[in-house]
């Protein structure tokens, strides 16, 4: 698929529909991925594989000023964010070339090392299996085990409004994407706060969540504005880790379209989606279903109102048993 | 030499707690990272590389430094109180052992940081030899031997014992109390790790050209904008690295008396040099150049030409997009 | 031991307004007296706890024995809040830190130049009262200095009466930016002045300045024939720890805090002009 | 804010400046009792309760927020108060999730008209948080030192 890619990229420039195209490049591992800009000179580097999980949309803001069209490559996930990127007018459809990718799920080698695999070499793919070389021998591992958790529940292998498509996709989800929300929320309180206790406290306040995700697109973040009160560096109090987090998701509900990079990039290993996926919940279930990033020009559910939403009092009122 | 079998490590811990805090890796949430032991943590000696590097135990994250009470026209200072207990950090590898030698050179340099020295003069340090090195592993590179670290007591995993050797007096005490065992137990596992280390993917890197003579040189190449262009901005790679020591101090208002506090900072948040007027480093290509210079030029030009990097590999596997020091050494070092 | 971070108490004890931007502060510790000895150059760092902390020059010469002063131009949150406060405020200060003027060594015996714009006079301003209490130990002595108009000139009233006074053996040079009524002394920028007034390159120079007067400072300075060793500046940075340790004011191999802010123009050719 | 023995709730009331403030001005008017741990900050619309003021709230040392609006379709700008519906129902529903006791946070809608009702919500309020104790999981403990 790769080679069709970048012979299609190169057509597409030379003929002078684009200038530029935005992808991956190989790092100093066979597994990781630079998002990178190509021209046609050096658009030979350009890869696709099972290792490109970046969602590279959001670098098309800096792009905006630029003269010329850029192509974007997008895995059917990623086409959310370019959606809702030109739905709030932070990208302009005109200037983008949506080239979508075909995608079978993306591997992350994070989950290979929490599995006891060390000094990874080497990674062949054969169906379902996958082989992983290390210095210390070989091990085989089932590929659904290896893959992100973000592609363990996909929003399915539709590419939205691109321009054309590559390649074919393979469905990876496993379950229910709502299926640990629910889990939490048949906790009592208690145990959900142990539980987000014990994964918001490892938090280190890098800001890579909020970084790489393509709704959290302010010049200047509340968390960074010395005159807001709350910015801050690190967290100095339990308080801190907890308001971050409840700020953040509820700065993008209805925005986020669970594209699942903050979870991916978080270096603690965090499940941040499940913040984002709990607003996805609320909204589907008091407003009606919505997909952020499903089509452009799509009003989001905060930004709406009926005259008969419920009361708030019915988050404090439905599974009541836990109350 | 002393040795003790694995089994009864917990045993060992729970007579170092009774007597002082104990710092390991410990499992917390899917995550190993250094923390305070107790019975009921899991300690992970498995995992080679903690996500957070160690340095946290004698330059946390977050420390008080002073507290204000303001009234009226008049202010109050009440300075924290350095550390004064005695703790031990079990554990640590041969980079992060390291690591404390750079941040000494940082902290204990004139004029001395309070806060640090007394970490310093409090803490015990108990290596490990790393068993399996990663393949981001390259700490040889900078004279480091994953097989020998340094640290107040050494120790070797070997099959189901540990071996431990006291290297100061601090950790004479502490395993004074162990069964004794041959001076060269570990030498066929340091030999082992040895032979591992050589084979790494990047055993030898080409630092050639990383010294103050080819500083502006370093600084202007063209290669950091292309570098530096996927760079998020984020301060992963500054708050897992075991050698980054800047830190902002903040005053935290409370209510009831002003916190005064310093923590860990990223020259890569694009605040970091926000002064009234503006910034002098205004885009991610000089935030970004600052810190790899920092680390491979400005820091040996001022410390004897030891790098600011111990080759621990976390900036490596914890980017977000795949950029690293190796990255920047490989497009600016002797192999360019 | 704690003092090299944690800060002591400081009560101004008097407010100057200088010009519209600009105040003067005398600051004391309490009970009397200064705060701490410190040479001509160096900082220190004020802050109003929950407000924040800034590095400002100690206007003050070291031979002012009860007191130091500093003149703070109003330009962010820290000097906002300065700016508002009134006499027998408490403040946090601790310092001095940075390298002073060489004042008891390279500037000894030498025919000095000193040249400043706008604010830029409060550092120099210190070195120029050190040298005039100890008047005998230095050569010729010339001052040029310049400010957008006659109000913004810092510390008028002084230079006239003191640094003016033939007493002294001063020559000041005053220029302002625009003509205005009130004015009838010299009209440029203060490079243009600089070249005009054709100063020998047998000079010691210190400047400072807006660092685009800085800029074209030294350009005239090399046309009329001065070398980068004989030129001495001092620089600002965003500064928290002022020991060298926060990393915030790093320039190259320096920080600007610790080995600065004094630095010869032949030492910040080495250095990335990151600044 | 010390603790001690006999803990009293803090509350924080954001009142909307046209109907519950001055519903709350009538409540004081007509002498109608409500505790006088209810602090009062008002807002020019419910609207405008950013959930950072929520949050804070708790930093600083609050047990109860209580957010008071026009009633549904009597807003002073005609719809602010159906954006303060629906995002009080998200943030109520994050901060369910992140386990904090359901009750500490409320809405209510206050008419200017309606002092009693003022007054009883505060009255009821209090006692909730009362039973629910002292607000330990958003607390911020540099604030209680």
């Amino acid at each position: 698929m790769q080679e069709m890619i970048k012979e299609r990229v190169l057509t597409l420039i030379n003929e002078g529909a684009a200038d530029r195209v935005l992808a991956w490049e190989t790092g100093e591992f066979f597994y990781d991925r630079t998002p990178k800009f190509f021209d046609k000179n050096n658009v030979n580097d350009l890869k696709y594989d099972s290792f490109c999980g970046a969602n590279v949309t959001k670098y098309l803001i800096a792009e905006m000023p630029k003269e010329g069209k850029t192509i974007v490559l997008v895995k059917p996930c990623d086409s959310y964010s370019l959606n809702q990127l030109c739905t709030e007018h932070r990208v302009n459809r005109e200037k983008v070339y949506a080239l979508g990718v075909g995608c079978r799920g993306k591997i992350d080698v994070e989950k290979l090392r929490t599995m006891g695999i060390k000094g990874i070499t080497a990674i062949t793919e054969e169906g379902d299996t996958l082989t992983v070389s290390t210095l210390y021998g070989e091990k085989k591992v089932a590929r659904k085990d290896a893959l992100l958790d973000k592609c363990l529940c996909c929003k399915g292998k539709e590419h939205k409004g691109v321009d054309e498509v590559i390649g074919d996709s393979e469905e990876t989800s496993v379950g229910d994407k709502f299926e640990m929300v629910a889990k939490l929320e048949a906790m009592t309180p208690d145990e959900r706060f142990e539980f987000w206790r014990g994964e918001l406290s490892k938090c280190i306040r890098c800001n890579a969540c909020r970084n790489v995700c393509p709704a959290c697109s302010c010049i200047k973040c509340v968390f960074d504005n010395p005159k807001s009160g709350v910015d801050n560096k690190a967290a100095a109090d339990d308080f801190e880790e907890n308001m971050f987090h409840i700020i953040r998701a509820y700065h993008v509900a209805g925005r986020c379209t669970d594209c699942g990079e903050c979870s991916r990039v978080c270096p603690q290993g965090i499940p941040l989606h499940l913040l984002n996926r709990k607003m996805i919940k609320d909204i589907n279930e008091l407003y009606g279903d919505y997909q952020a990033g499903a089509e452009i020009g799509q009003r989001h559910p905060l930004t709406d109102y009926t005259l008969s939403d419920d009361e708030p009092s019915v988050v404090h009122e439905r599974g009541g048993a836990n109350a | 030499m002393k040795k003790l079998s694995l089994n009864a490590l917990n045993r060992f811990f729970g007579e170092i707690a009774e007597k002082q805090t104990l710092i390991a890796p410990i499992e917390r949430a899917g995550q190993v990272d250094f923390g305070v032991w107790s019975e009921s943590e899991t300690v992970r000696l498995d995992v080679l590389k903690t996500v957070k590097s160690a340095k946290g135990a004698f330059f946390p994250q977050v420390e008080d430094m002073v507290r204000f009470h303001m009234q009226g026209k008049n202010i109050e200072i009440n300075p924290s109180e350095v550390m004064n207990e005695d703790f031990v950090i079990f554990g640590v590898r041969a980079c992060d052992a390291r690591s404390f030698d750079l941040l000494d050179r940082v902290f204990l340099s004139d004029p001395v940081d309070p806060f640090y020295a007394a970490r310093r003069a409090h803490g015990t340090v108990v290596t490990l030899a790393c068993n399996e090195p990663e393949e981001t592993c390259f700490c040889s590179n900078f004279g480091i031997d994953a097989a020998e670290p340094a640290g107040d007591v050494s120790a070797w995993i070997v099959g189901e014992e540990l071996y431990l050797r006291a290297n100061t007096e601090k950790g004479e005490t502490l395993i004074k109390d162990l069964e004794d065992a041959a001076e060269d137990a570990a030498e066929e596992t340091k030999k082992a790790i040895r032979a591992v280390t050589e084979q790494l993917p990047f055993a030898s890197l080409n630092l050639e050209g990383f010294d103050g003579e080819h500083l502006m040189e370093k600084f202007n190449d063209p290669a950091w904008a292309e570098l530096s262009r996927a760079c998020l901005g984020c301060g992963t790679c500054t708050f897992v690295c075991p050698t980054c020591q800047c830190y902002d101090v903040r005053d935290f208002d409370s209510g009831n008396g002003i916190q005064r506090y310093r923590c860990w900072d990223s020259c890569m948040f694009s605040d970091f040099t926000l002064m009234a007027h503006g910034t002098n480093r205004p885009t991610q290509v000089e935030r970004f150049r600052q810190r790899f210079m920092h680390k491979l030029v400005y820091f040996p030009s001022n410390n004897d030409g030891l790098y600011s990097c111990v080759g621990c590999g976390r900036c490596l596997s914890k980017c977000p997009q795949g950029l690293n020091i190796v990255k920047v050494i490989k497009a600016l070092g002797g192999d360019k | 031991m704690q003092d090299n971070i944690i800060p002591m108490l400081g009560v101004v004890t008097a407010i100057r307004t200088d010009t519209p931007d600009i105040k003067t502060f005398r600051v004391e510790a309490v009970g009397g007296g200064k705060c701490f000895e410190h040479m001509p150059g160096q900082c220190a760092m004020l802050s109003i706890p929950g407000v924040g902390e800034a590095m400002f020059s100690i206007t003050s010469s070291p031979t002012v024995k009860d007191y130091q002063e500093f003149s703070i131009k109003k330009c962010g949150c820290v000097t906002e809040w300065l700016h508002q406060m009134e006499v027998d405020q408490q403040i946090t200060i601790r310092g001095p830190y940075g390298k002073p003027f060489p004042v008891d060594d390279e500037l000894l015996g030498k025919d000095l130049l000193f040249i400043a714009g706008g604010v830029g006079l409060a550092p120099l301003h210190s070195v120029i009262n050190y040298v005039l209490d100890n008047r005998e130990k230095y050569g010729k002595v010339d001052i040029v200095y310049g400010s957008r108009s006659k109000e913004d000139l810092l510390d008028l009233p002084e230079i006239e009466s003191s640094w003016m006074d033939p007493k002294s053996e001063m020559n000041v040079h005053l220029t302002i930016d625009r003509p205005q009524d009130n004015w009838d002394g010299h009209v440029a920028f203060v490079p243009t002045y600089v070249k005009e007034l054709e100063f020998t390159p047998d000079r010691t120079v210190l400047v400072c300045g807006p660092p685009i007067m800085i800029k074209f400072v030294l350009q005239a300075l090399t046309e009329l024939g001065f070398e980068k060793t004989q030129i001495y500046t001092t620089m600002e940075l965003r500064m928290k720890c002022g020991v060298g340790k926060c990393g915030r004011c790093n320039i190259g191999d320096k920080y600007v805090c610790k080995d600065g802010p004094v630095f010869r123009f032949d030492e910040l050719g080495e250095l990335p002009a990151e600044y | 804010m010390s603790v001690n023995q006999e803990w009293t709730p803090n509350i924080v009331a954001f009142c909307c400046n046209w109907c519950s403030y001055a519903g709350a001005d009538l409540a004081g008017s007509g002498r109608m009792n409500y505790p006088a741990n209810v602090k009062i900050i008002r807002i020019p619309c419910s609207c405008r309760l950013n959930p950072l003021f929520v949050l804070r709230a708790f930093q600083r040392g609050a047990d109860g927020v209580i957010l008071c609006g026009c009633h549904p379709g009597d807003c002073h700008y005609s719809t602010g108060n159906y954006y303060a519906r629906r995002r009080m129902t998200m943030l109520f529903s994050m901060l369910d999730y992140l386990g904090i006791e359901r009750g500490r946070t409320r809405v209510e809608w206050v008419s200017a008209a309606e002092g009693a009702k003022f007054a009883a919500t505060m009255n009821d309020f209090v006692k909730t948080i009362t039973d629910l104790g002292e607000n330990k999981k958003l607390e911020d403990l540099r604030c209680k030192k």
